[in-house]
């Protein structure tokens, strides 16, 4: 079809002996909609952290649009254009909607620290420039509350949004979606696909972790199926929906909820799977 | 200041920008819409005080009558606690760069204050530079402690942060006790002010502090409201979130600490220039505790609130004189009362949207 | 050569003293990641909690070593009192909060009792009227006292103790469960509150008689004698590694014997320089102290 | 220039917690000396801190002299008034009690405690002109600056490190051990002393400095019997040579042990425990409780007070005098005139002697004695 974007090869992490990832290969188009599914455990949000730069991937390589990206710091993996949500919210609590997603722009706002404390017609420009594009981002994401309000006083769907807004922000040519389902309702979930669809419209390639398997076989250009952190299948939705395999590793549940539990320990990382393991 | 990384530009909006506004949905959220609000009827009072707190007219009204105090009582006096509380104000909001704005707790602040008053002192009395000249030496040397300091251990986690600069504190303020050099345990004297202008040498001094902390005061409320002190923000909330967004968090902390060291070592610059002699006990634990006690008092990250905090401190103990130890119980159990019912401080920070000025909105919100 | 025994022995004198702070430092930390800034005055608080007892009941106790451990129970379970109400009062409310409000208020903490102490007792020192007394022993030419080695053996058997209270017993399993995954051991019904409070009693028990010991020893104690002594302390618990027990002894030895051949090399005024200075460089080196284990921020 | 006060701009300085008394000349410092009127002493003691047992003894000294003096009707009929504030041993809160002072236009300064509390306010009294009897503060750097307002009442670092030098040469030490707490007052005393040793060809082994405020000095300890010293000068204060002499007798320390005079106190010797610290020796200036007839002085005091005198009382006691004196000869409060009557003071009767001023502004008689310690207190030598 078109250009391989993101290419990961042979990547494995674990933990206290526990394989979350393990050598798992997989790569994702330019403006391409993948979804990355499998049992709870399977090591979908470890190959995340990984690609994002938050674990350091025991072996194997990351590059994100032909460059090497293994290992590199979360923030410079951000900069070279991967953005990414988190499965449980990470919003700056205290701030305000629209700082929020003034976070994704950061790297791009045009003023340094002279520029801020002299309050120089560039400083002006870019912070005008910078709301401008915020309020847009919020708009493309449907967020339909007060802009100026402490997020942590939002609503939960709304907040979801803002985080979007804010990856969106970050003008990402990749952007991850870790579970951005979990919690909505029904309304919600269709705008949702909505937006992921207008999304994928920009150029922008979507890469989504999601249990609600209806949005993923309705959304998806291909699927990778994960289970004990190797891919078992890759394919468009029909391939998938017919696999065994699949079939197989999301029937045999009594194992997966040992190695879900054994997984979950080892990363010590409570329900979000990211530890500061740097 | 190095902020991270090189900003890519802004002007000219991007194709992706543009793709935005085309596809942009018609159904746009009803403006400054206050649904979903659950801002408690307090909260809302505290935001107005600190609001009006914040508004620049009182900020400039303050800002006259602190330039205009001298006409009002020119006392040896009134002078000499006015210059020891302008000094305090610019600890205080040095130190809220570090505290409030990134959430690095710093309990040796004193350090780089006492870094300041000596390099200066030393310049002064030993090679006989005018004080002026020796405030980019100092800031030089602020730096330099930042880096040594800040180097290794910004990249370890928040609380070890804490004691290692505590450690530090004692280091410098022992370093100057125990070397000849810097004079010993009496410390300098005979530092020379900034001149007289044909003014008396203290309101000389008055007015020049006045103005070097106004300017100080507006220059750190600015730098938390640009892309920097966001920036300082999104750390001290989310370290692994602002990561996520491209944000060099090391480097982030790493300007914030250092911005601190400047208005650290400038501060002590004024302080040796208003005391005329220092020595080592001037900088001990107590006084970086007093200045974080002001920070944490006035509101964590408020500017209006950090000044307001460092007056009460610097002043109240001028109006108890003599009640020290029980000053300082008071202070420790107002630290615990204040983080447990008031976390934000007296005047917190307001959460608002700063005002625009320039070119007026186009598209976005209707 | 006597004059290098000499130095060793003066090191692991100091270091029994910094071993009994460290494990309670360390002890907390492990278990709820909150740095007791406040633990070096509960040393000091043990101090002056000795020396009411000894004030009150001089008469009846007499002097000597059993007098001495009789004051130190006291003083035992009036800092572990303590130690359990600080947590409750000014911690606990906190236990969600950001990690910058609780350092703050534990500074609040250490603040208060310095000067709370300074209010009761005033701000001169005290001297305490039992004292250790006895002859000298020698040691290939080094000089140990009597009440030297009688401090550091009760140091050793509190150590030991609580080593095995740790090791061998269900409360210890639960605190070394709950250093591990709290969330897990709520779920699992372990009564976390209870445990956090066990070990802050046992933390600032420890204080408080490495607190009399100083105060018997030395003869003298003042309100801000736990502050120097706190700050070695984390330095020994951070370079034996953080929230793990016999590296805070093993820290608290090493700190001990460096400082001691420090004030011989370059004097004593440069001993804290050199502390503090190493501690940074060790901080830059190996974060994770001699015994710990890789250090993960829990987000 | 002078400018009115405007009520309404005053009431937004209150704002800053200041209380409004006066408008004065912001291009002059105001210093008008005077030949009528009440006569205005100022005095910075340590009221509050670490030193805050001394200021009573200093600040009733002084009000003893005061009342005196007036009860026998003032100088040439102008009454004596004095003023405390506290220098908490704080330069900073010295600077602001000085200042304070200043605003209340005192004449001259009786006060100083602190040797680093008291440097920042030579400038603030020097401004105005206001001469400086320091009673306590004795370092060598007050008068180091040569500022002609600056006199020292108390024997100062020089005159007590001659003493203790002339004791330890007379006692034939062979090596001895200096061991001060680095702070200022103490480290110049050791430094000192060390300087005047090597000159008499005394052999100076071992030189410590400790940190005060700490219990374990076995560093400190280790050093002076690696250096096989036999008379060791501890030039701090009592708390800490209070266990530097215990530690070292339980160390198996034989030879003599000598304190400053920070360290005479009862508690220097419950500390050590009474035992180790018998025979003990103390360099002291000459107070009431030595000098032959000061019985009398010290009843005098007690029945004011209610309290025995301490360190520092009898040089407050003088240095109010001293001021009195110097009014009389001058006949004005002028800063110049008394600075000049002071310079020329020559034999007046204080406690270390007749009084005449160095040309540093230091005494020129030492008046520093040797004790011993006796039982439970400090008896004179021989």
């Amino acid at each position: 079809m078109s250009k391989v974007l993101l290419d990961v090869r042979n990547m494995s992490v674990s933990f206290g002996g526990v394989r979350a990832v393990d050598g798992l290969t997989f790569s994702v188009q330019e403006g391409e909609v993948l979804s990355v599914i499998g049992p709870n455990g399977a090591g979908k949000t470890s190959a995340f952290n990984c690609i994002t730069g938050f674990y350091q991937p025991a072996s194997g390589s990351v590059t994100f649009n032909g460059s090497d990206i293994t290992g590199k710091r979360p923030a410079v993996i951000a900069a070279s254009g991967i953005a990414r949500t988190f499965q449980n919210l990470r919003l700056f609590g205290d701030l305000t909607v629209l700082d929020n997603v003034r976070a994704g722009m950061h790297v791009r706002i045009k003023q340094n620290s002279l520029d801020a404390m002299l309050h120089t017609p560039r400083y002006w420009r870019s912070e005008d420039a910078a709301t401008d594009e915020a309020h847009r981002w919020l708009d493309f994401v449907g967020m339909h509350y007060d802009r100026t309000a402490q997020i942590r006083n939002l609503p939960y769907g709304e907040q979801r949004r803002v985080e979007i807004a804010r990856a969106l922000a970050r003008e990402p040519r990749m952007l991850l979606l870790d579970e951005p389902a979990a919690g909505l309702n029904h309304t919600e979930k269709t705008q949702l696909l909505d937006l992921m669809r207008r999304i994928a419209a920009l150029g922008t390639a979507v890469v989504l972790i999601e249990h609600d398997m209806g949005l993923v076989m309705e959304v998806s250009e291909r699927i990778v199926v994960l289970s004990y952190g190797k891919e078992i299948a890759d394919g468009p939705p029909a391939a998938i929906r017919s696999n065994p395999a699949v079939i197989e590793a999301y029937l045999g549940a009594e194992d997966q909820e040992a190695h879900a539990e054994a997984e979950r320990i080892a990363a010590e990382a409570g329900t979000d799977g990211i530890a500061e393991a740097r | 200041m190095n902020d991270e990384s090189t900003p890519r530009t802004m002007e000219a909006p991007s194709a992706y920008v543009r793709a935005v506004e085309e596809r942009a949905p018609a159904n746009v959220a009803p403006a400054g819409s206050k649904v979903g609000t659950f801002t408690d009827r307090r909260a809302a009072l505290a935001e107005t005080a600190s609001g009006l707190l914040a508004s620049r007219w009182l900020a400039l009204g303050l800002a006259a009558v602190t330039l205009a105090l001298p006409y009002l009582n020119s006392s040896t006096y009134v002078i000499q606690i006015a210059i020891d509380a302008l000094i305090f104000i610019m600890l205080a909001v040095g130190l809220n760069i570090v505290v409030g704005y990134c959430g690095l707790l710093d309990l040796g602040y004193a350090a780089f204050f006492a870094i300041g008053a000596y390099v200066s002192g030393l310049l002064s009395t030993r090679y006989g530079w005018p004080l002026l000249a020796t405030i980019p030496v100092v800031v030089a040397a602020a730096v330099i402690g930042g880096l040594v300091i800040g180097g290794p251990t910004l990249r370890l986690r928040s609380d070890y942060l804490a004691i290692v600069t505590l450690g530090f504190g004692e280091i410098i303020r022992i370093t100057a006790n125990n070397l000849d050099f810097t004079g010993g345990p009496n410390g300098l004297y005979g530092i020379p002010d900034f001149g007289a202008f044909g003014l008396r040498a203290d309101v000389a001094l008055y007015w020049i502090t006045a103005v070097i902390v106004i300017v100080a005061v507006l220059f750190s409320s600015r730098l938390g409201r640009g892309r920097i002190g966001r920036a300082w923000r999104f750390v001290r909330e989310d370290e692994d979130a602002a990561e996520a967004m491209g944000i060099h968090t090391y480097k982030v902390k790493f300007a914030a600490y250092i911005a601190g060291a400047i208005f650290g070592g400038i501060a002590g610059v004024l302080f040796a220039a208003h005391q005329t002699a220092i020595s080592p006990p001037s900088f001990n634990f107590l006084w970086s505790a007093l200045i974080l006690m002001a920070v944490v008092l006035g509101g964590m990250g408020s500017v209006p609130g950090v000044v307001v905090g460092a007056l009460v401190i610097s002043l109240l103990p001028e109006l108890l004189r003599g009640a020290e130890n029980w000053r300082y119980l008071v202070f420790g159990l107002l630290l615990i009362v204040v983080m447990i019912f008031r976390p934000q401080g007296l005047l917190p920070s307001r959460t608002g949207e700063p005002r625009r000025r320039g070119r007026q909105s186009q598209g976005g919100r209707p | 050569m006597h004059h290098f025994i000499q130095l060793v022995v003066s090191g692991l004198f100091v270091g029994s003293f910094y071993a009994l702070v460290a494990l309670g430092y360390s002890m907390v930390y492990g278990i709820i990641k909150l740095l007791n800034f406040a633990h070096g005055d509960i040393y000091m608080l043990g101090a002056f909690a000795g020396f009411t007892v000894l004030s009150v009941g001089a008469g009846a106790l007499g002097g000597g070593l059993i007098a001495l451990i009789a004051i130190m129970i006291a003083a035992m379970a009036a800092t572990g009192t303590f130690g359990v109400i600080l947590e409750r009062v000014a911690y606990r409310p906190l236990r969600s909060a950001p990690r910058l409000s609780v350092l703050i208020t534990a500074v609040g903490a250490s603040f208060a009792l310095e000067y709370g102490i300074a209010v009761a007792f005033g701000p001169n020192p005290q001297v305490y009227q039992i004292g250790v007394t006895g002859g000298t022993l020698n040691i290939a030419g080094a000089r140990i006292t009597y009440a030297q080695l009688a401090m550091m053996a009760i140091a050793v058997l509190l150590m030991i103790a609580l080593d095995t209270l740790v090791r061998k017993t269900r409360s210890g399993r639960a605190m070394r469960a709950i250093a591990q995954d709290p969330k897990a051991c709520l779920l699992m019904g372990v009564n976390v509150d209870r445990v956090i409070a066990r070990t802050f009693f046992i933390g600032s028990a420890l204080a408080g008689a490495a607190g009399v010991m100083a105060g018997a020893y030395y003869g003298k104690i003042d309100f801000l004698m736990g502050f120097v002594i706190g700050l070695k302390a984390f330095t020994a618990a951070v370079i034996g590694g953080i929230g793990n027990l016999r590296g805070a002894v093993l820290g608290a030895v090493v700190l001990g014997l460096l400082e001691s051949f420090a004030v011989a090399y370059l004097g004593s005024e440069w001993r804290d320089v050199f502390a503090f200075g190493f501690l940074i460089l060790f901080l830059t080196v190996r974060p994770t102290g001699l015994l710990g284990e890789r250090v993960t921020e829990r987000v | 220039m002078t400018i009115n006060c405007r009520g309404t701009m005053a009431a937004a300085a209150v704002v800053l917690g200041l209380t409004l008394t006066a408008c004065g000349d912001l291009t002059q410092d105001g210093s008008a000396g005077s030949d009528s009127g009440t006569i205005k002493l100022g005095m910075l003691a340590p009221l509050t801190g670490s030193s805050a047992a001394i200021g009573p003894y200093m600040k009733h000294g002084a009000q003893l002299a005061v009342d005196e003096i007036n009860a026998a009707g003032g100088v040439d009929g102008r009454k004596l008034s004095l003023t405390v504030e506290d220098e908490a041993c704080d330069p900073k809160t010295a600077a602001a009690g000085a200042a304070k002072l200043v605003s209340a236009s005192i004449d001259i300064s009786v006060g100083g405690y602190c040797s680093s509390a008291t440097l920042p306010t030579l400038s603030i009294f020097g401004k105005t002109n206001i001469p400086m009897l320091i009673p306590a503060a004795n370092s060598a750097d007050l008068v180091a600056q040569k500022r002609n307002n600056v006199f020292l009442i108390n024997g100062t670092g020089i005159q007590q490190a001659e003493a203790a030098a002339q004791f330890i040469k007379e006692s034939g030490s062979k090596s001895v051990a200096l061991i001060d707490d680095n702070t200022s007052y103490s480290a110049d005393i050791t430094k000192r002393t060390d300087k005047n040793l090597r000159a008499d060809g005394v052999r100076v082994a071992e030189h410590q400095a400790v940190t005060a405020g700490e219990s374990d000095y076995s560093g400190a300890v280790n050093a002076v019997l690696k250096a096989k010293a036999d008379f060791v000068y501890w030039t701090g204060y009592y708390q800490e040579g209070g266990l530097l002499i215990k530690q070292l007798k339980a160390a198996g320390y034989r030879g003599r042990i000598m304190v400053a005079d920070g360290s005479v106190d009862a508690k220097l010797i419950q500390i050590a425990g009474k035992h180790n610290a018998q025979g003990v020796f103390a360099t002291m200036t000459q107070t009431p409780q030595t000098i032959p007839g000061g019985q009398a002085w010290v009843a005098k005091y007690k029945k004011k007070f209610g309290s025995e005198p301490g360190p520092y009382s009898t040089q407050a006691y003088d240095a109010v005098r001293v001021a009195a004196e110097a009014v009389k000869k001058a006949g004005t409060t002028d800063g110049q005139a008394l600075t000049a009557a002071l310079e020329k003071t020559d034999g007046f009767k204080i406690f270390s002697g007749p009084l005449k001023f160095t040309p540093e502004h230091t005494l020129s008689a030492g008046g520093f004695d040797i004790l011993v310690v006796k039982d439970n207190g400090f008896v004179p030598n021989k």
